[in-house]
């Protein structure tokens, strides 16, 4: 268990992206500068109702700024009060948490999903900076929701798949596949957002032989070890300390 | 400055009346968090186990309005890997340290007390009385002759203070308040979570993975609140009031009632400062009403 | 078109499974509101009493976190006035009739369910017994032997069908079910309000004039739904759900978990067009699911 | 009972006038003009948090654009939430609740401080529409605070007294008994907001032979009559049915 701690946050800019795909930014003194890649926050921006903080991955830790960026999708009664609220409002913050991803050899094979890739850039970045190279694999169901696609293509080729322009029967996995058949063998995949994806490379993974980890989600209540609620899988895994990544035959 | 806040519970000397609830909070010795442990009225740890046990299945959790359920279980390393690794973890556990033990027979609950009664941090022994006994079902806390004999079993392991946590699953909880207390409890805890459940009507079925769980969060606080207030007008047993605290008022309302003490569970969660603010606002209180310490507010609520 | 939401409650035939929770409203001949009457299931409405009695002291309501305590008591006009004035006001109900009658010993249930009866509208009589026992306090709801008595004696004298309303404030709730089944009652309705408190700390004293009352509202809808659950679960008999329901999801929920029909209470007063919404809103659900009748999603949930 | 409905309301406008208080507009198409001098409605502009609507009786029904022009305290959650609410935003009401308070004979004596007003202008716009003589004696603790001075002042003589300006010890119905002194003996005395007024009045009353009436609050919780939670005094009596003005004796 590393360091954490609970930040009076601000919002700075929460604008609309998509239908219902909002863009947070919030200045978090004391967490935005402790995070690192592969960790989340646990955050409300209300009283009683409803009772618990929402688990959010930022795309983006500004150090410097000591701001967060996320973007999130409206679901129910959290993030709908999360998008009512206006820049100077206050949110109740609690970070960095998680295990952080930082990878250390590479290649690098990142496949995402919708607002769930958000967790791979921050790993990208870390990657290219070290240099180890990456290749991501991203799809959406509109172009809009390619979160931060032009930041991703700076740092290493991209496979794109856009459900309303490609059809819903091909998956972004299928490049991989093609580029693992081509020789591409990465250190370690990271699957983020989609289950059938998630899926998909762990079957490619078996084939090719190379360690993949995935993003989960499971309802929350401390997001620090305390309650015990987001255990996962036969070992008793907890999703806020061990995870919020964890190996991909544990989860799947 | 004499500290307005120091306490006793059934004789016990407490620094200040604010702990947290079992299963909720934990110290980490080298990690950093919001909560200054030393600052707390006590610590106590997620109950432990006599032997090892992995918990309930996932899902675990479910939220509720102004609740929240769980299922968790209790997932414990048991007895032994507990002792193996106390040293390390709470040797140098800067407030008193209390003990929560869960056992499945009254022999159970006695070793486990008398184990955990050994190391001279531990200030009391918290005996969760909702584990559901293996033949009837029901848990020591909802049962007159399970709940003596879990709690006599204990009182006699041990010479260290100990509590009873009641379940509110009970028809009136005030006699098995009696019961704890004639069975050698120094004191009771009210309350443990209510007994609740949750449905996905998409899926068609339960959402947490035992199927049913318990119900804790502000939603309850209005039930907590008048079992304790029966428990301090029908029994002379001291009582630790849980349920759905989350602000200073909340622990106002508990201490007035009659709690000699507070423990704060799921407000953790959103706000885990939030027995902080609790003991500020609580001397704060004091210092404002003029009031001399803590016990002179306690059981003065007035009927109406 | 057949009608969809047609549904029985041991063996009583309704137009639909929505229904007011007694003591939460009322139907007045001349008076229009935002409640069609004659789209509801059944109108019941507050408990009466034999004797005239005139509630509880004041102050009678105190708001929680989604949730509402009240100790209303039973303000009641008595039998006789209100055998007096039951043809102009419920003589012309455009739906089911069914009332709830409150004793204070078995002699007057079975007195109220008598009288009660004769009226060709009232298509069933259910039993509050939630009163306190003048000997014991505790409520035949609470209590196997009070509750045996009250409803052998309501069933006795009747020929309509029974609903026994339990209470929430007993160890377990599928034996007084079970109890109630036994001694005659054809379904049960579950739950009544928790036993709950509030403090104002201001003044030092409980909010309530009768300083304890009864939790009603979404606060306590999970421990209502594990109840309902309970007695499917446990028992052959019927069972009406009851609390915190709001929305069509939350009736889902108690149908999913066995429950034969719902009764809306507390949820009227914020909205009290609430029925008529989850009326309309599980006439849609059925037709988007292309299910046939509301019989066949009851207790359909699976554990999980 | 009269016949009461439920309107799904649009804010026009809710503005801070005071410190704590603030004036709302709310379009409410169906009770604004049903509407009658005494009545109130409950309003509620959230969710499941707080769980109840709230009492407010409107300072004006303006019954051709459909309208209701309220002042409220801030207090608690309730009006906490209702301040935030902007423009456009959405309030579930029902009403039109309580007795109609509409006097037959005249002179009348309308005595009120602070927010509790409300109720007196609409009786007051009444009477003087009906020829019924009036004569209006009001308190605040702040200037701003005597609210809708200007339009009292037109409707008949007007007592005043500021807390801040004419200090704490005086009662504006110092002013009452110097005019019933000096014969104005009115057929009714309707006093809303405080309960010391009260006390003044019903002492009055007595000595001088008026009948008086008082605006009275309790929590509620339906406000038409089902769930007998507004209860006050030895008869039963309840304040969303039979109030929300009852007989001074039997309130105090
Ligand atoms: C580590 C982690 C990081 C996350 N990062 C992001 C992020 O960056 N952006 C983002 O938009 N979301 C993220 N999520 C998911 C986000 O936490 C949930 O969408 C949010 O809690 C929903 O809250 P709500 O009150 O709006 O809806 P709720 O009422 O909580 O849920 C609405 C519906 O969604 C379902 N649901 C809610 N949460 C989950 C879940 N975790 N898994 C599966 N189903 C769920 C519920 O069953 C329900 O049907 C993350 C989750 C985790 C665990
Ligand atoms: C018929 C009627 C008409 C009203 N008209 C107006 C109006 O026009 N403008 C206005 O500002 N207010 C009016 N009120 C009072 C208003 O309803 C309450 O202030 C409001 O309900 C408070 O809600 P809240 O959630 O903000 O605070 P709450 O949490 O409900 O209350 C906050 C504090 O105020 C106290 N309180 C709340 N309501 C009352 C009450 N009714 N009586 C005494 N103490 C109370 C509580 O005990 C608590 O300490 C009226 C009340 C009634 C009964
Ligand atoms: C996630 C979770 C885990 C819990 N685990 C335990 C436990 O191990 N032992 C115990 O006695 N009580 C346990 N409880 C009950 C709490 O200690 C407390 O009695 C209850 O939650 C009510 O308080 P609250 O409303 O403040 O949370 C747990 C509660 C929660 C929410
Ligand atoms: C104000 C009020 C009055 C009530 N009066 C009665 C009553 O007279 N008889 C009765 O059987 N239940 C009474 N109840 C209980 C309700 O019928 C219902 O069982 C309970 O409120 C739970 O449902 P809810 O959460 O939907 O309100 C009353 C509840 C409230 C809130
Ligand atoms: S969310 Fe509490 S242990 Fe993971
Ligand atoms: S508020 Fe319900 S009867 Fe008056």
């Amino acid at each position: 268990m590393s360091p954490w701690t609970e930040d009076e946050g601000t919002v700075l800019n929460n604008c609309r992206v998509d239908r219902d795909v909002f863009f947070l930014e919030v200045r978090a003194p004391n967490i935005a500068p402790a995070s690192q890649p592969g960790q989340f926050v646990m955050l409300s921006g209300w009283d009683v109702h409803p009772l618990l903080p929402r688990a959010m991955a930022p795309i983006r830790f500004d150090t410097e700024r000591a701001v967060l960026a996320i973007y999130y999708r409206v679901v129910g009664p959290g993030t709908e009060r999360l998008s009512r609220l206006g820049p100077g409002s206050r949110l109740r913050l609690i970070g960095p948490l998680g295990t952080p991803l930082v990878p250390q050899h590479g290649p690098l094979a990142l496949i995402g999903r919708g607002v769930g890739i958000t967790p791979l850039l921050p790993i990208a970045e870390a990657a290219v900076q070290l240099g180890i190279p990456v290749r991501s694999y991203l799809s959406a169901r509109t172009r809009p929701l390619l979160l931060e696609e032009r930041r991703f293509v700076e740092l290493g080729p991209l496979a794109t798949h856009v459900a309303e322009l490609d059809g819903p029967h091909t998956l972004v996995t299928e490049q991989l596949a093609r580029d693992l058949e081509g020789g591409f063998i990465p250190a370690m995949a990271i699957v983020a957002g989609s289950g059938r994806l998630a899926q998909h490379v762990l079957m490619l993974a078996a084939q090719f032989g190379f360690r993949a980890q995935s993003f989960v989600e499971e309802k929350m209540a401390c997001g620090v070890g305390y309650c015990k609620g987001c255990a996962i899988g036969n070992h008793g895994r907890l999703i806020c300390l061990d995870g919020p990544a964890l190996p991909l035959e544990e989860v799947l | 400055m004499a500290n307005r806040l120091a306490c006793h519970v059934a004789g016990l000397p407490l620094p200040n009346p604010v702990m947290p609830a079992s299963g909720t909070f934990d110290y980490h010795p080298d990690v950093r968090t919001p909560v200054d442990v030393a600052r707390l009225g006590a610590l106590i740890p997620k109950s432990i186990t006599l032997h090892p046990q992995p918990g309930n299945p996932p899902s675990r959790l479910a939220e509720t309005p102004a609740g929240l359920i769980n299922s968790i279980g209790i997932p414990s390393p048991g007895l032994a890997a507990f002792q193996d690794k106390f040293r390390s973890v709470y040797g140098g556990v800067p407030c008193p340290l209390v003990i929560s033990v869960a056992g499945y027979s009254p022999d159970e609950y006695a070793q486990l007390t008398q184990a955990c009664s050994r190391w001279p941090e531990v200030v009391a022994i918290e005996l969760n009385l909702s584990c559901p006994n293996l033949k009837t079902h029901l848990m020591p806390a909802q049962d007159p002759i399970l709940l003596r004999d879990a709690v006599q079993a204990a009182r006699a392991a041990t010479v260290k203070p100990l509590w009873a946590k009641l379940s509110p699953n009970v028809t009136t909880i005030a006699p098995m308040a009696a019961i704890a207390h004639d069975a050698g409890a120094d004191a009771v805890v009210a309350i443990n979570t209510i007994r609740a459940m949750a449905i996905n009507i998409e899926r068609q079925k339960a959402i947490l993975g035992h199927f049913t769980g318990g119900l804790s969060g502000p939603a309850i606080l209005p039930i907590g609140l008048s079992m304790v207030w029966d428990i301090a007008q029908h029994t002379s047993v001291p009582v630790i009031g849980c349920g759905g605290i989350r602000t200073v008022d909340d622990a106002l309302m508990y201490l007035m009632a009659g709690a000699s003490a507070v423990q704060v569970g799921t407000a953790t969660f959103a706000h885990p400062a939030a027995m902080m603010d609790i003991i500020n606002g609580l001397d704060r209180y004091l210092a404002d009403q003029g009031i001399a310490q803590i016990a002179d507010i306690i059981g003065i609520a007035k009927p109406a």
